[in-house]
């Protein structure tokens, strides 16, 4: 077996040492009856080539995003990923390491968290990010955490329709099992009509909690919806595309309390939903209650600055039951893939990608809308994404045609929203040029 | 030999109009940005993130990655994470285009190889745990566990049985009363015997109509295996409650012994641990978990069904949790276990595990001399050793053991954990080291503890730092870069 | 902290029965072995190489590599090498399947887009040396010399012309007179004058009717521009003779001056120094020739031609020298070389020769009071310091200074060459550098100058070794390890 | 640019520094009519992400070997490469350092060219190795240039038809020039028929250079030829397939004096022929000829083993015109390839990859003679490639209309041998199955 060194003649040496006479020996620790008696019914082991073979046949049954033009998004988007990201994130020192329990045998990791969470603040506007949580839904569930902590208001939790309704599934999976109410306003026009929200929120409120840009690609209001959040003694939580705060305003500045994200368009590949990056920031009075791991410079023996694993006490290994959240394994590497990819972009690159974004979306919304069968949902300012209406009420057959033109042409909006059953969201990155929206424009009717 | 200035900070590494990425000009007739958003809406000026160039940037994480540790450098002996050898063939397959190019909404019908592979581990998942049904959408294996204790609050609802309480022996990891706490249950300890198996009594005491679940880690944390887990099962049944088996330590028992026939109703795998994904400086994992038939039902959704030899995404679950993650899972690090499971079969599968238990054995056999071993002469993938005699004798603690083994390029242990033992040393050497690697690691622990006791005090000395000051860290936290 | 076990020679780790690589089973019908072969052509054994498991490897060649200094880890200074940074991009392009994948003898129809690249890099060369034809056949910068001057012996043969010599100055590079000679022409050194230039005297009075070609590098290897190149080229040419035009320092020139335009015949060019192919440890490189219409005809076959828009292998030139190498060259370096044209554009490879000789003449004004620089205040993209004052004053040698700037962080400038300049250090910072990296290098320079000459005979003292004994390994070469 | 660091504020400080006001000032070395007074012609700059959108569609305008079933060799060979090869081989401090000069900080590059040395005389039976040459093709000048002058006799080098023919064209190419006759024995039954040789090999012979396995695929009598080469007091130098080497005889056992070899087959891409790697080993005596770089093991002033470059009074960089050779940048990350792979593979890997190889070719022989349309062209033992001869003569034909199976079915042989037009060259690695050997039988009627 290729990963396993022991040769038969280590095995009886290592036997005779230990004073045993075979392997099974070993496992008497295991009553008989307990035994499996039979090999695994398992597929049979593969070669290095006959494995590349087979997984490179599975791969070959799927159609990539880059083999056909894609225009999906609603979370995970089709951003250009910088060839230094991998590069660098293949390097056998950071993928095959663990969590920096030992400081001095971590530093590269530790400063990297370091770097990934001053980068997060900077981009957020807020005073503390973690070193990473699982995604952007679970984050999203842990700041309500922090909330409901915060407010100790365990009556209920306000969020609008037009947060990813995955996000909402999952609030609603924790809410519900704690019998907490999750009170989802309606977003008819596109967005959450600060009115709507005033009426929604009581002095049981824990938490607001929106998307900016929505999941409709609308921008809400959210300094209006900041104050009314706050008026209720509510806090106020944030979930930001990373890309469009290269040209929109910091959460930090409009009054977010929490800030949660989706990282995977911070230079991590789309791979069918995972590994992704739960970014999640707050402010500097919440970091106690913060989940996950938090980096921290200080100074070593000689003085000599250095990073290492900080506030621990709020965590499962530490303060087990009373821990701030059980999360111990997060998502490290993906957070390395972001430091890389924000510090190949820097200020200028972030805001000519959200530009581009902005543009061609803008440009996209037109030209779809120019046809006759399509037209814009809602009528709000839109960052990279939009919702698109079809007339003939025949989404499905629409986008199986425009696959068949080679394209991913948009996501279905009926399976979470019954009322826009004739709708699709359409997502531009700054990957899309003139040539393919035209060309999808033209397939679209 | 060190570049000590390509690693510093990122932000004094920083010059105003530097630059990597360029983005290519806007091929689309372009507006003023105040026509497309509210001014209210627009940053006034870019983030204010640092400014490098490409060859800046490369050189900074390069030699940055050159202050870590790790399995591609290092023997990595850290208990209860099974560092083993993460194949480089897996790291070829899962960036295929066809398997890392994928939006997660495409259309089924453009994802069939993807969804065969995550079926297929569907299936060898419930074989290997003996469990009928599984899910592969937790993050990892605290995701897991939250999820299935989500499951038996679901589970008892139904039943309407008002059960509030989690039990665990108090070896059990941290994330296990976490989960509970995060579940909403009361969390309630039970004790273990010196060896670190579950105190029958203590147990029996504690078993009541409240109780939902029992969670246990088997083998456990001191690497034993319970030989009393079906009466334990059998106990937690009568009263009611369901068993919860944390599968951390899957990789002693892969073939040997399954979970599902030794009393586990619902388990976690950790991918990243037993099934060789790397663990990223902390992650990514995933935490797909097994269960039985009574529970399927509240799965999360999706699952992947397979109808004739079309697979789908199955929603269509009333009974469902509902979701604890976006997306499907962490499906980079399911390929790599698909990847892995593959590649051993159904008799290596069972090496692997054959080989860390002999590994842990031989290993134990060369340091029970060095430092006592509590829990006795035998183990299965891995053992506690304990630094209390020589702290005694000469006041060098587990840390500093630990600390000294990194000047001679070992990673240390797991240390402090379990909390059963004093001045504990968690060690799993796993299968894919030599037996010449063990060799040197004892021959070098015992060279150690001859050292007199100020060199390993302020040990670590070769490293690039040594013993920070984490009081201070903590006391007046900076947890970034100043603007 | 680093790991002495896995370092060890492969031989020592090798354990018998011990195996990485696993094959597949034959699927086809087997016949006994010597049924298929003659006994006599048959091994008795296996070949003797080492038995390893794959995380053995693994571990092996990745600690192995934290040995090495690099462009991607240090500030590598060596003069005459242009150890720019090498792209990310490019590497991930080269890789692609549709690049890396492909066979020499596939069907043209099967190759357009490869070859579409390759001509357009044809063109590209024969722009930027301002001459008219390219081969990109040769393997590196020595074999395009070799090259060039088979083609100017069959070129004279046409002519009936027994030019038996070939000239060069004595600084030329080692390659150059050893080219020559392969080439079986007799070889004349031309002296230089003391700021490197070539003596116009010398050269007028060794040029006659037996010289084929006059060799030159300019900018030289003191990174100076030979002034009077044009009427240097035109002495040789009066003579009858061709000059060439060694390509090694175009770093200094792109889109600056052209040797075509300053009288070379023929040149050659290194990608893997001016256009950022990576030196892989020692190579590859590539050696792409670029030639006048009158020495065309002679360019090794095949070349890229096109026909409308189809591309296809020529091969049918009757007046070729023939092959230098099989296949078609060192392709992989020629993808590179491309993707960082591309990148650049017109405009930017200028800028490219520009930053690289801002930074040498920056780099020099710091450094020149540390050290002397006998070619005065200015170069071009690098430039030669001396540390004979030192030497005399304090014993200190240019090796002894290079040693220790590898405590530091730095690699070496290139020592001992040029021959012309004594205890001579042969700076060549290239465009990538940051004028930070600059400043610090050159504050260590002087550090180091203060320190004691002990410390520094001595050096390095950080470095997983120091001075090794050369001597010792010419007298007993042991260039294996023992069977 | 993303490569250039200095911003207009440095290079105004460093303009500055240096005491000049412009950068132009710097180039006034270049007399300015030697100056280019316009843009080079050159294709406008691309961003990363246009570049890679522009390789990628280059790379989709050539059909890769992998997108159909390859039968072609000819020197090239599609084997499989083990992923750890990739892995270690694109590691920064490899394929970014250069030539170890300075050994303090190369003892990396140095082992593995110590440890490669010693796995290709192991692998061959010969006493040295260099640290590699360009390709197989140029290391095979190299040996006939080493043995003229070991032998001092520049009267002709022998080979043989059944060389590779582009390896013969270089010997002739420097042959040629130099005025040494190249004799070149055919080789109608497909191998070097020793009578044959006896008859071209005379007193000023300065060596007989043979392949084995041949480029027809054949075995040659190597140990009869070695002693008839010898018997004339010629050098014998024999080129090999390294793959063949897990099976067949070493060259050091039947009296090779030089060996040289084409390495890519050992874990390297077939990339359009190259980067390749020159294999060549010699016999003790001949050292002091050796071209190229070779690494020796010593001792360091503590006394610890480390490795340096050495008998470096070999080279060009010290003997100049008097070198062995004038090669300096050789191929080094490709001998770090072949270690990396060799290491992998080990005794019984290599044994098992030349057993596939010869019982799939043998069973391709086979199963394609069985058709009738075609023959083997030569009743000899081979390893992995053979010769099949189209009765009806339309070998273009035959292989275009398989190509639209979605086969490289072989490679045909007029181009260098009109004897052989109507014959092509077919190779079988351990990489084809079965089911594919019979669809291309299948797909050449
Ligand atoms: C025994 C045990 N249980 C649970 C966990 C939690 O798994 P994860 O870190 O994947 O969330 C771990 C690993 O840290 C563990 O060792
Ligand atoms: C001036 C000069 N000429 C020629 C060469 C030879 O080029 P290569 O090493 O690519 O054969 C070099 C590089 O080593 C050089 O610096």
């Amino acid at each position: 077996m290729p990963y396993l060194p022991n040769t038969s003649a280590d095995q009886q040496a290592m036997l005779d040492a230990i004073g045993v006479t075979s392997i099974d020996e070993l496992f008497e620790m295991v009553p008989a009856d307990l035994r499996l008696n039979r090999p695994l019914a398992l597929p049979p082991a593969l070669t290095e080539f006959e494995l590349t073979d087979h997984v490179g046949r599975l791969a070959a049954k799927n159609t990539s995003a880059g083999q056909r033009v894609c225009f999906l998004g609603g979370g995970s988007y089709d951003h250009f990923i910088p060839a230094a990201v991998d590069a660098i994130a293949s390097r056998g020192e950071y993928y095959t390491s663990y969590t920096p329990y030992q400081a001095e045998a971590s530093q590269g990791n530790l400063q990297v968290f370091f770097e990934y969470q001053t980068l997060i603040t900077r981009l957020t506007g807020m005073d503390v990010s973690n070193a990473s949580l699982y995604d952007g839904g679970s984050a999203a569930a842990e700041a309500v955490f922090m909330c409901l902590g915060a407010t100790g208001r365990r009556g209920r939790v306000v969020t609008a329709a037009s947060v990813h309704p995955e996000y909402r599934q999952i609030l609603q999976t924790h809410l519900g099992n704690l019998g907490i109410e999750l009170v989802t306003v309606p977003t008819p026009q596109g967005n959450l009509a600060p009115e709507d929200l005033v009426s929604a929120v009581n002095d049981q409120t824990a938490c607001v909690l929106v998307q900016q840009p929505n999941f409709f690609g609308c921008l809400e209001e959210a300094d209006s919806l900041a104050r009314i959040a706050h008026q209720a003694g509510a806090r106020f939580v944030v979930s930001v595309d990373p890309i469009s705060l290269g040209l929109l305003t910091r959460p930090g500045d409009y009054g977010a309390d929490i800030v949660v994200a989706e990282g995977q368009s911070l230079g991590n590949p789309m791979a069918f939903g995972g590994p992704y990056l739960g970014i999640i920031a707050c402010r500097e009075e919440l970091v106690r209650r913060m989940p996950g791991r938090i980096t921290g410079q200080t100074t070593d023996r000689h003085g000599r600055r250095c990073w290492v694993l900080t506030l621990q006490t709020r965590e499962q290994h530490i303060r087990r039951e009373k821990a701030t959240s059980n999360i111990c394994t997060n998502q490290g590497l993906y957070a390395l893939r972001a430091t890389i990819y924000l510090a190949l972009m820097g200020p200028q690159g972030m805001r000519e990608v959200a530009e581009l974004c902005l543009q061609k979306s803008r440009y996209a919304q037109d030209k779809l809308a120019s046809g006759g069968r399509l037209s814009r949902a809602f009528d709000r300012p839109t960052f990279k994404e939009f919702v698109v209406r079809d007339q003939e009420d025949r989404v499905e057959e629409l986008l199986e045609e425009a696959g068949r033109h080679g394209f991913f042409a948009g996501i279905p909006l009926g399976r979470w929203y019954p009322e826009l059953a004739d709708s699709f969201l359409v997502t531009v990155t700054e990957k899309r040029t003139k040539q393919e929206i035209d060309a999808l424009a033209a397939s679209l009717v | 030999m060190r570049n000590t200035q390509a690693i510093q900070p990122l932000f004094e590494l920083s010059r105003p109009g530097r630059r990597a990425a360029v983005l290519p000009k806007c091929d689309v007739p372009t507006r003023p940005l105040d026509e497309l958003i509210p001014s209210g809406s627009l940053a006034a000026s870019p983030p204010a993130l640092p400014e490098l160039s490409e060859p800046d940037v490369v050189r900074h994480f390069t030699n940055l990655s050159t202050l870590n540790m790790s399995v591609d450098t290092h023997f990595y002996p850290l208990g209860s994470c099974t560092m083993k050898y993460n194949p480089k063939r897996n790291e070829r397959l899962v960036s295929l285009p066809g398997m890392a190019d994928l939006h997660p909404y495409q259309p089924e019908a453009t994802l069939q190889g993807m969804l065969e592979l995550l079926w297929t581990l569907q299936e060898m998942l419930a074989e290997i745990g003996g469990l009928h049904a599984v899910s592969l959408q937790p993050a990892a294996g605290a995701h897991g566990e939250l999820t299935c204790l989500l499951m038996a609050r679901a589970y008892f609802r139904h039943l309407a049985q008002p059960r509030t309480k989690v039990l665990a022996p108090d070896s059990a990891h941290g994330t296990n009363p976490a989960s509970a706490a995060v579940a909403g249950f009361e969390y309630v300890t039970i004790k273990s015997t010196p060896r670190g198996f579950v105190d029958l009594d203590d147990l029996r005491a504690k078993l009541d109509d409240r109780v939902a679940v029992f969670m246990i880690t088997n083998p456990n944390t001191l690497g034993m295996f319970d030989r009393e887990i079906r009466e334990i099962a059998g106990l937690v049944h009568e009263a009611g409650g369901l068993v919860y088996l944390d599968g951390a330590n899957m990789n002693a028992i892969l073939g040997i012994s399954r979970p599902g026939d030794f009393g586990a109703d619902m388990m976690h795998y950790n991918p990243h641990k037993t099934f060789s994904g790397p663990h990223g400086g902390g992650g990514p994992g995933a935490g797909p978990i097994a269960v039985r038939a009574n529970i399927a039902p509240y799965l999360p959704a999706p699952l992947v069904a397979k109808d004739g030899n079309r697979y789908r995404l199955d929603y269509d679950r009333p009974k469902s949790i509902g979701r604890v993650r976006s997306f499907f899972g962490n499906t980079g690090v399911l390929v790599r276990a698909y990847c892995y499971l593959r590649t051993y079969g159904p008799k290596g599968i069972r090496e692997v595990s054959e080989n860390a238990v002999l590994n842990a054995n031989y290993l134990l056999s060369r340091v029970k001399h060095i430092l006592p071993v509590p829990q006795g002469d035998r183990c299965m993938h891995e053992f506690v050793a304990t630094a209390s005699k020589i702290k005694a004798e000469k006041g060098v603690s587990a840390m500093d053991l630990a600390k000294r083994l990194l000047d001679y390029g070992y990673h240390a242990p797991t240390v402090y954990f379990p909390l059963t033992v004093k001045e504990s040393m968690m060690i799993e050497p796993t299968e894919t080291e030599s037996k010449e690697t063990l060799d040197a690691f004892a021959k070098t622990l015992f060279q150690i503890t001859e050292e007199p006791a100020e060199l390993l005090h302020e040990a670590p000395h070769t490293t690039p730092i040594s013993r920070p000051d984490e009081v201070r860290a903590a006391r007046q936290p900076q947890t970034s870069w100043p603007e």
